[in-house]
C-alpha cells in the first residue's frame, strides 16, 4: 500500500523532469472540478468528474508556483511515508515555512494541492499518511463495533458500551469492523439537538435505528461511516436536515457525492441514501416556524436547480416550492407543535410513506 | 412738484465706460491680481489678431516691469500692421470701438470693449494715462499717444501726440500702469505656454519683471486668415433681417441672394415661394407682417450650413500635435479636427487633444487646457461646457481613472472655434453649455479616448508580459531543482526553456552519436533574419544544409549559414564530428538571444 | 494703400444696443423660455423700486397673453409714481438710462438696463413695438406709447404718443410682444411667488393666459424706501477720486466732509494731515500724484463704517416670518436680520430664514430661495455663493440630513441687501463669492441652524415619549395577565399604571374597611387645579379634608372639592361609607386623565 | 431540587404580580453583567459579580416586553418541570412561537433571558431541565467513569474502553461518578490537531497524562468537567491554546470564569488551572511561524489589559510583548520545527517550569 502511494508520487516527478529535459514547460492535467464537469456513472451510481480536463502549465508565475508547491508536497509526502510518520494538513502548512517560496500563502491552498494529488494518484490522502482534523460525528445504536486502535482492538456496543454522547466515529474509519447489530435503518441527523432529541424519546429503541449525528457539513470519515454501513450491512440510510439550501447540500453530498470530492465518489458516496426533511413542502403542510429567505439562499437555490446532482423531479418541485414560499426552516422548529411532535407524528408517517418502517 | 417730476430730475444717461467701470466682473478685472492677466490676455490677442489679418508671422513681446509697491507696468509690443494715427485714440480710449464687431468670422477679440477696458481700469486705479505707440509702415514714422478715457462721455482724451523714432517698421506696443501684483504669475507664464501651443506661428518672448521666458516658434508659416462671411438664413431673427431689409433698395430675390450666406437661385425662388410675396418687390417696402412671413420660410427652406472654411481658421491635427510637443514632452499625443458643424445659425469647428505620460504629475486631475478661437482659457474652469463634457465622459472605459474630471498623467485640450464663440460672460472665461458644441466635443475625446486605450493596452501588454516572463523563469530552476532531487537524477539545463517563455531566440549546439547538431529555434513575434558562426576543428563538408561560406582559421574552420525563421519555427544543422567548437549568432538583439552548449 | 489703413475703414463704434442685442445672455435673455420671465422680473422690478420711492403700497397686474402661436404679449402695471411723458421714451427706449446708477442705496435695479433690454429683445424677435401707459398724478391724462429702439444708436424712436382715459390714478403699464414659450411657467409662478414673500406688502394678480394666481398683501404699511448716501473713503478707487475732485470748487477739508459719508471735522483733518497737503489746498487743483497720496492717506484714517440704516431696507424678521407663512404651511420658522457690514466699502446686510415640515416635500434636497435687494434669484443656483454657503455649512450638526445641499421638508432663505450686490453677471442671477458676505450668511444660517435643531429635539422627545409610553402600555396588561396565571391570581387592574406611564392625572376612589377613599395622583409635568365631584348616599359630613361644597340632589349627596396638586404630588380624601358612588373630575383634559373606579 | 426550582420561578412571578399590584410599574433587578462588575472572591478563588446592579424596569418598550417575555419563560419552565421534560434552549425558542407578543424575536434574546433567570434564581439552568445543545469535549486518558444514563449506569474507562476519538463528555456532567485513576494531571487543549498529536506521539502514556479536547471555546459541561477533575481528584489542570487574545480568553473562562456566566463561577470556574502556551514569549524564543495581528486582535489585547481577570504580572508582560510584537501563533506552528517538537521538547521543558512534572 504503501509502496504503491510513493511510485504514484514518484511517477509525477518523473512526468516533470522529463518535460523539463525536453524543454517543454512542464504541466499537470487534472479533470475540471466545478459542477459543469461532474457525470452520473450507472456502474457505482454516483456523480463522478466527467472527461473535462484543465491544464495547469507553469508559463504563468501564478501556475508555475503552484507546480512548485506541489513538487515539494510530493517530496515531503514521499519521505513521511518512507518513514511511516502522519500528520496533518495544518502541520503540513507549519512544515512548508521551511519550503522558501513554496511555502504555503494559506491553509486553502494546502487543501487543493492534497485534493489535485488525490485525483492525479486515484489514491486518498490517507494513503499518503495525512490525517484530517476534522471531527469525526457521533452515532448511537444497536451496533457494536471493533475498532483497531494504537492500544490494540476495542469492542464498543453502541448503546451498551457509550455515555449519552454516544460513540464518537474516528478519522480513519478503514480501522472499524462491524461485529453485530440489531438496526434496521440509520438516520444521520444535521443538528445535534434533534439527535438528543430523538434519544430522549427512545427512538433508536423503538425503531431499531441507529442515530448518527452528522455536525453539519459530514466529515469524510462520516460519509465513509455511512457508505459502510449501507454498503456492509446493507442498513439503508435517511438524512434528515434542516429544510434550507445549505442542508440540501449535506444531503447531496452523502447521496450523490460533493463536487471538491467527486474523484472519491466511490468511497464516500452511499447512493441510496433518501431525504427525509425538512421538506420545503413540510413548511406550509405542518406551518412550521421559519425565516425568509435571504438572497443568497435565493441564489443558492438557483444554483442548485441548475445542479446536475439535484436534477429530479422530486428535487426540482421541492426547490422551485421552496423559492416561491420564500421560507426556510430548521429541524427543531418541529418543536413549535411540542416535543414529541417529530418522534411520534413527523417521523413515523415520513419513515413510512418512503418505506423505512 | 408732483413726484414723477421730482424723479425725472433725477434720470440721465449713462456712459457705457461708467457702466464698465462699476462692473469690473463683467469683463475680468474683477481683482487686481487677475487684472494683470486680463489685460495682456487683450493685448496679445489683438495682436495675434492683427498679425494674423496682416499675414506677418506673429512677434510679440511682453513685458511686466515693477514701478511702485503695488504698481506694475505692463508693456505688449508686436509686428502687426499698426494702427494709422488718427484711429489710434478710439481704439485705446474708447469702449465699443472696434473692426470685427460687425464681421461674421473667427477672431479673438471681438467688441472692441477689452483693450480700452484695460486703459480704463488702469486709469481707475492709478490715474495714469495709457502709453501707445504704432507704425503702420517703414514709410511712416511711429506715433506715441498718451491717452485717457473720459469716463463720464465714454470719448478718448489725448493728453499727447508724437512723432518719434522706433525701430520696429511696423507694429503697436502699448503701455498701461496697473495696481495689481504678481500673484498669479504662474497662471499667466501658463497663459502664455498655452497661447503658444495653439499659435505655433508665434514667437512669444516674455520679460516678467526681469525674467526672461521664451516661447519659440515651430511653424514657419502664417495662418490663412478667415475670411467673413454674410449671414445664414437661418437662426436669423427678426430685428436683424428688418435692419439688414431697411438698408437694400434691390428687389426680393437679389436681395436674399446679395445678402445671405449659401443662398443662390434656386434656394432664393423657393423661399419666396414659401412666403407668398412677389419677387419683384422690394426688400425695403416689406411690412413687419411680410418679413415675418418671409423670416419663417427662410428658416424652412432647406440651405447648405454656412461655409465654414472660409470663416474659420482650425489649428488643425498636426499643428497641435506640434504645439504640445513643444511645450510638454509626453509619451503620446494625438489630436483631432472635428468636421464644422452649426449651431443657431452660426459655424463652428471642435478641435481636441490627448496627451498621455511624459512629464504630467501621475497623480491628481488631468491637465486640462481649455481654448476658443485660438485664446487659451483660464478661469471658471468648473462652469465651462468644455470642463462638463470632459466630466461627462466615462473615462474608466478608456482606462483613464476619474473623479468627476478624469486624472492621472493626462493632458486634454479642447479648442472651440466658431463665428460668435458662445461665453457665459463677456470675461470670456467659459463656454456656454449648447447641446451642440458639447456634442462635438464628446464626439472628438470619445475618439482619442478609443487611440490612449490601444496605447496603453499596448504599453500595459508589453510591460506585463515582460513581468510575468520574468517571473516564471524564477521560478523554473526550482522545480527543476525539486524535481531532480525526487526524482534522484542530475537538475536539467533549463535555459531553453527560458528562452522560450521570454520570446527569444534559442540556440543550441550540442554533440550526439558522432553528429554536431546546432538547433535554432525563434520564439519571438517576428521573422529573424540569422547569421551563424560555427568555430570547430570539422570542416563541415558533409553538412546538411550546406554552410553558405566556410573559412578556414589556423587549424580551425569557421562555417556561416544565413537563414531566416518565422516565428515559432525552428531551423537544425547537422554535420560529423565530436568537437561542436563554438557557436556565434548575429542579427538579433544580445538580449533576445539565448546560445546554449548543450556539452557544457 | 497701407494694410492699416484698409483695415481703419472697418473700424468703427458700436452702440451698447447693438452690443446687448448680441450678448443676450449677459441680461438673461438667452432663450425665448427665460426671456419672459427676464421681461417680467425687469417690469415687476421696476414697479416695486418706483412705489417704494413714492411710498405706495404696491398693487401689481402681471398679464401674459397668447396672440400667436409662439408669440405672447407680456403686460405689467403698477400704482406708482408714473413717468413724466418726455422721460418716457428714455427710460423704456434707450439702454442705459436710469436714475439709480450713481445713487448709492439699495434698489431693485440699478444699471438702467433691464427693461429697455427687454424692449430691445421683443422687437428683435417681433418686431412689434412697446407700448407704455404712464400717468403722473390724477390731474394729467395719461399717455400711451409706442416706442422702439434704433439699435444702431442705442436711441428710443416714438412710434405714437397720444393722451388717453386711464383708470388708475398714477402709475405705468408696459406692454411687450415676445416670441417665447410658457414652458418655465412654473419658474414664473415661483418668481412671483418669492417676490411676494418677500415684500409682503405689496399685492400681486397674475393672469397668465387665463389663469389667474393672486398674492395677497399682509402688511399694510409702506417701507421707509432708503436714502441714497455719500461714498465711503474706503474701497475708493484713485479715478472715482479724481473725478469727484475735479467737480469741486471748495477747499481740500470741506470738500471731504462733504463728498464722503462719515467723514467730519476730526478725520478730515486726520486725512489732510496724512496726505502732506495744505487745508487750503482746492480739491480740483490736486494733481494725479496729489490725489494718489490723499487716497492713500484716506484708507489709512479709522472712519466710521456705512450708515447702512439709511441706504438699506432690510425686511426684517417679523416680515420675512410672515411673508413665509402667506406662502407656505410650515411646522417651523425662524429668521434673523444680521448687523449691517462692509464689503470693499459697500454696506450690506444679509438676512436669513429656516422653515421646516408642513406641505414641503420630505424627500429630496431643500427648498432654497434667494433674494438679492429683495428680488428672487431663480437662475445659477449652483453657480452662487448663497448655494455654495449653505453647502458649506455641516447640516448634520443640526439633525438635518445633507448631500452637498441639505435635504428634507427644509426651506432656507437667504437676502443680501447691499448698495452694490456683487452679482458674478450682469443676468443678476447669482451672488459673487465674496468672503465678507458668505461669512454673514453662514453666520446667520448656524443660528437658525440651532433652533431648528431645538424645535427638531423637542418634537421629537414629545413624540417619542407618547409613542414609548403607549408600547409600554400595550404591553403591561400581557405581563398582568402572565403573571396572575401562573401566581394562580386574579388579573389586577393596571389602569393605574397606565395613567403613572402615560403621564397623566389618576383619580381612584374605592370602598376598604368601611370608608371610602379618593385618590388623586398628578404624574403629569404641570400642576393642576381640579374640582372633584363625588355623587354618593353618604353625604360626607366626617369627610378629611372637608368638601368645600355639598349638594343634596334627591337621596344623594353631591360633596365637591376644589384642589391644586404639584406634579407627582397625590391627594386623597376619605369619608365612612359602604357606596363610593360616582366620581367625576373637572379642571384637565380628558385625554389626561385616567379614572378608576376601586370596586368595579 | 425541582420543587425547589419551581418555587424559585414563583417566587419571581409573585413579586411582580405585587408590583403591579401596588401600582408600581414592574422590575428586576441583577448583577450588572460587564467585565467592570467582576470581582475576585477571596474564598473561592474564582471572579463573581461584583455588586453594581442594574434594573430593569418595564417604563420602556423595550424592558416591557422583556419582562413580559421573562414572565412566558417562567411560566414554561415551572409547566416542563411539572411534567419532567427536558428541552434545547432552540426548542424553546420554537416554542415560543406561541407566545404571539412574547414570542423571541432570536436565539440570542432566549439564551441571555436564560442567563438572566440564573442570576436571579441562582440555579443553573439544568435545574430547570434546559438542556445545552453544545458539544461535549473529548477526554482521553487513565481514568475510570461511571456515566449515569437513561439506559443504567456505564462504568468506562478513558483510553481501554474508548476509540481513537476518545470519550465523549455528556451534556450533564452531573450524571459522571469518577471511579479510578492513574493520572497526574488534566491537559486541556484547544484544537484537535494538537489533541491527535498527543495521543499519536504517546504522550498520555509517557506522562500519565488526562488530554481534553476543548473544541474552542469550551462548553459549560468541558468547564463542568474540568472543575471536578480538579476538585474531586485533585488532578492540577494545563491549558493548551493558541497565541492569541481569544484563546487567552479560553483559559480565562476555565482558571477565572467568563463575564458572561460570573454567577455560575462557583459550580464552573477551576482557579488553580494554569497556561502553557503558546506564549507570546514562545513565538520569539522559538521564531515560530506566525501571522501578523489583526486590528480586531490588537483591540482584544488592550481590552483584556483593562480586563481584571487579567490583572497579573504574567499577564501583563505576556499581553504588552504580543503588542509589541504584532504577532500570533497557533499550537500547530510547533509543527515548523518538526513533528516531535511539541511532546519531545516544549510540553516537557514548559510542564516542568511549572512544576507539574
Amino acid at each position: 500500500m504503501d509502496k504503491h502511494a510513493v511510485s504514484k508520487l514518484l511517477e509525477i516527478a518523473d512526468r516533470w523532469y522529463s518535460q523539463i529535459k525536453r524543454a517543454e514547460i512542464p504541466y499537470i492535467s487534472l479533470p475540471t472540478r466545478t459542477k459543469h464537469n461532474i457525470e452520473y456513472d450507472e456502474g457505482t451510481e454516483v456523480w463522478k468528474y466527467g472527461e473535462k480536463e484543465t491544464t495547469r502549465t507553469a508559463s504563468t508565475a501564478k501556475s508555475a508556483l503552484h507546480l512548485l508547491k506541489m513538487a515539494y508536497v510530493v517530496g515531503f509526502l514521499k519521505d513521511q511515508i518512507g518513514e511511516n510518520r502522519s500528520s496533518t494538513l495544518r502541520e503540513m502548512y507549519y512544515i512548508s515555512e521551511g519550503w522558501k517560496r513554496a511555502k504555503f500563502g494559506a491553509q486553502d491552498e494546502s487543501n487543493f494541492l492534497v485534493e489535485d494529488l488525490e485525483i492525479i494518484t486515484e489514491l486518498s490522502r490517507e494513503a499518503f499518511h495525512l490525517r484530517p482534523e476534522e471531527d469525526g460525528a457521533s452515532i448511537f445504536g444497536p451496533i457494536k463495533i471493533r475498532e483497531q486502535t494504537r492500544r490494540g482492538d476495542k469492542d464498543i456496543h453502541c448503546v451498551e458500551d457509550v455515555g449519552e454522547a454516544g460513540y464518537s466515529i474516528p478519522n480513519n474509519v478503514e480501522r472499524l469492523t462491524f461485529l453485530e447489530n440489531d438496526a434496521k435503518f440509520v438516520i444521520a441527523m444535521e443538528t445535534g439537538g434533534m439527535y438528543a432529541r430523538l434519544m430522549e424519546n427512545g427512538f433508536s429503541e423503538e425503531y431499531d435505528a441507529v442515530l448518527l449525528h452528522l455536525k453539519g457539513q459530514p466529515a469524510r470519515s462520516t460519509r465513509r461511516m455511512l457508505k459502510r454501513l449501507n454498503n456492509e450491512l446493507g442498513l439503508p440510510v435517511v438524512v434528515f436536515t434542516d429544510g434550507d439550501p445549505w442542508s440540501y447540500r449535506i444531503f447531496a453530498s452523502i447521496a450523490y457525492g460533493s463536487i471538491k470530492a467527486a474523484h472519491m465518489s466511490d468511497i464516500l458516496v452511499t447512493p441510496g441514501a433518501q431525504f427525509v426533511g425538512v421538506q420545503p413542502s413540510d413548511i406550509s403542510m405542518y406551518n412550521l416556524p421559519s425565516d425568509h429567505l435571504t438572497e443568497g439562499d435565493i441564489a443558492a437555490l438557483k444554483a442548485e436547480l441548475t445542479d446536475p446532482r439535484f436534477d429530479t423531479e422530486y428535487w426540482r418541485n421541492q426547490i422551485n416550492l421552496q423559492i416561491k414560499l420564500g421560507l426556510k426552516s430548521e429541524q427543531q422548529a418541529f418543536a413549535a407543535r411540542g416535543l414529541d411532535f417529530v418522534t411520534k407524528e413527523y417521523l413515523p408517517a415520513r419513515l413510512s410513506e418512503m418505506g423505512i418502517i | 412738484m408732483e413726484l414723477a417730476e421730482q424723479l425725472a430730475g433725477q434720470q440721465k444717461s449713462i456712459s457705457v465706460a461708467e457702466f464698465f467701470e462699476k462692473n469690473k466682473h463683467l469683463l475680468g478685472f474683477d481683482s487686481p491680481t487677475r487684472g494683470i492677466i486680463t489685460t495682456i490676455k487683450e493685448a496679445v490677442d489683438n495682436s495675434l489678431d492683427a498679425c494674423e489679418e496682416a499675414e506677418v508671422l506673429p512677434d510679440i513681446f511682453v513685458g511686466v516691469k515693477k514701478v511702485d509697491k503695488d504698481v506694475y507696468r505692463i508693456i505688449v509690443e508686436d509686428n502687426g500692421p499698426g494702427i494709422v494715427p488718427k484711429q489710434v485714440p478710439f481704439v485705446f480710449g474708447k469702449l465699443l470701438y472696434g473692426s470685427r464687431f460687425h464681421q461674421i468670422k473667427q477672431s479673438r477679440g471681438q467688441q472692441g470693449i477689452g483693450i480700452s477696458a484695460a486703459v480704463l481700469y488702469a486709469q481707475l486705479t492709478t490715474g495714469v494715462p495709457a502709453v501707445v505707440i504704432s507704425r503702420t509702415s517703414y514709410k511712416n514714422k511711429a506715433h506715441r499717444f498718451e491717452i485717457m478715457i473720459r469716463t463720464e462721455a465714454n470719448e478718448p482724451e489725448v493728453l499727447k501726440d508724437e512723432e518719434i523714432e522706433w525701430d520696429r517698421m511696423h507694429g503697436t506696443r502699448i503701455e498701461i500702469e496697473f495696481k495689481t501684483t504678481l500673484a498669479a504669475k504662474k497662471r499667466l507664464l501658463d497663459y502664455l505656454m498655452y497661447t503658444s501651443v495653439v499659435n505655433p506661428h508665434a514667437r512669444i518672448k516674455a520679460d516678467i519683471d526681469g525674467e526672461v521666458y521664451n516661447f519659440e516658434r515651430v511653424n514657419e508659416e502664417t495662418i490663412v486668415p478667415p475670411k467673413a462671411i454674410l449671414p445664414h438664413p437661418h437662426g436669423l431673427e427678426l430685428g436683424q433681417l428688418k435692419r439688414i431689409a431697411a438698408a437694400s433698395d434691390i428687389n426680393l430675390k437679389d436681395f436674399l441672394i446679395n445678402s445671405f450666406s449659401r443662398v443662390g437661385d434656386k434656394n432664393a425662388e423657393e423661399i419666396i415661394g414659401g412666403s407668398g410675396l412677389k419677387e419683384s418687390r422690394k426688400a425695403k417696402t416689406l411690412t413687419n407682417e411680410e418679413l415675418k412671413k418671409l423670416l419663417e420660410s427662410m428658416q424652412n427652406v432647406e440651405v447648405p450650413p454656412p461655409p465654414a472654411s472660409q470663416c474659420l481658421s482650425p489649428i488643425g491635427e498636426d499643428m497641435i500635435i506640434r504645439g504640445i510637443d513643444k511645450e510638454f514632452q509626453l509619451d503620446f499625443v494625438r489630436a483631432r479636427t472635428r468636421k464644422s458643424k452649426v449651431f443657431s445659425g452660426h459655424p463652428f469647428i471642435v478641435e481636441a487633444a490627448i496627451g498621455y505620460g511624459g512629464k504630467l504629475e501621475s497623480e491628481g486631475t488631468a491637465t486640462i487646457l481649455r481654448f476658443a478661437n485660438r485664446v487659451p482659457l483660464l478661469y471658471q474652469q468648473g462652469a465651462c461646457a468644455i470642463t462638463n463634457s470632459i466630466a461627462g465622459i466615462n473615462w474608466k472605459a478608456y482606462n483613464i481613472s476619474q473623479q468627476g474630471l478624469p486624472t492621472g498623467p493626462v493632458l486634454i485640450l479642447v479648442h472651440v472655434a466658431s463665428t460668435n464663440v458662445p461665453f457665459t460672460s463677456e470675461s470670456k472665461d467659459a463656454v456656454a453649455s449648447i447641446p451642440e458644441i458639447e456634442k462635438e466635443i464628446v464626439l472628438a475625446l470619445q475618439d482619442l479616448g478609443r487611440d490612449l486605450k490601444m496605447f496603453l493596452g499596448r504599453r500595459d501588454r508589453n510591460k506585463q508580459f515582460e513581468e510575468r516572463a520574468r517571473a516564471v523563469c524564477s521560478i523554473l530552476p526550482d522545480i527543476a531543482m525539486k524535481v531532480s532531487e525526487i526524482v534522484k537524477k542530475p537538475v536539467p539545463d533549463i535555459s531553453p526553456l527560458e528562452g522560450q517563455i521570454m520570446k527569444k531566440v534559442v540556440a543550441k549546439k550540442g554533440v550526439r552519436d558522432g553528429f554536431v547538431e546546432i538547433m535554432l529555434s525563434n520564439y519571438t513575434n517576428t521573422a529573424v533574419s540569422l547569421t551563424i558562426y560555427n568555430m570547430s576543428p570539422e570542416d563541415g563538408k558533409d553538412a546538411s544544409p550546406k554552410p553558405d561560406f566556410v573559412d578556414n582559421i589556423g587549424d580551425e574552420y569557421n562555417k556561416l549559414w544565413k537563414v531566416i525563421i518565422e516565428p515559432d519555427n525552428m531551423w537544425s544543422a547537422k554535420y560529423k564530428g565530436t568537437n561542436g567548437g563554438t557557436l556565434d549568432i548575429r542579427g538579433v538583439e544580445e538580449k533576445k538571444l539565448v546560445v546554449i552548449d548543450l556539452d557544457n
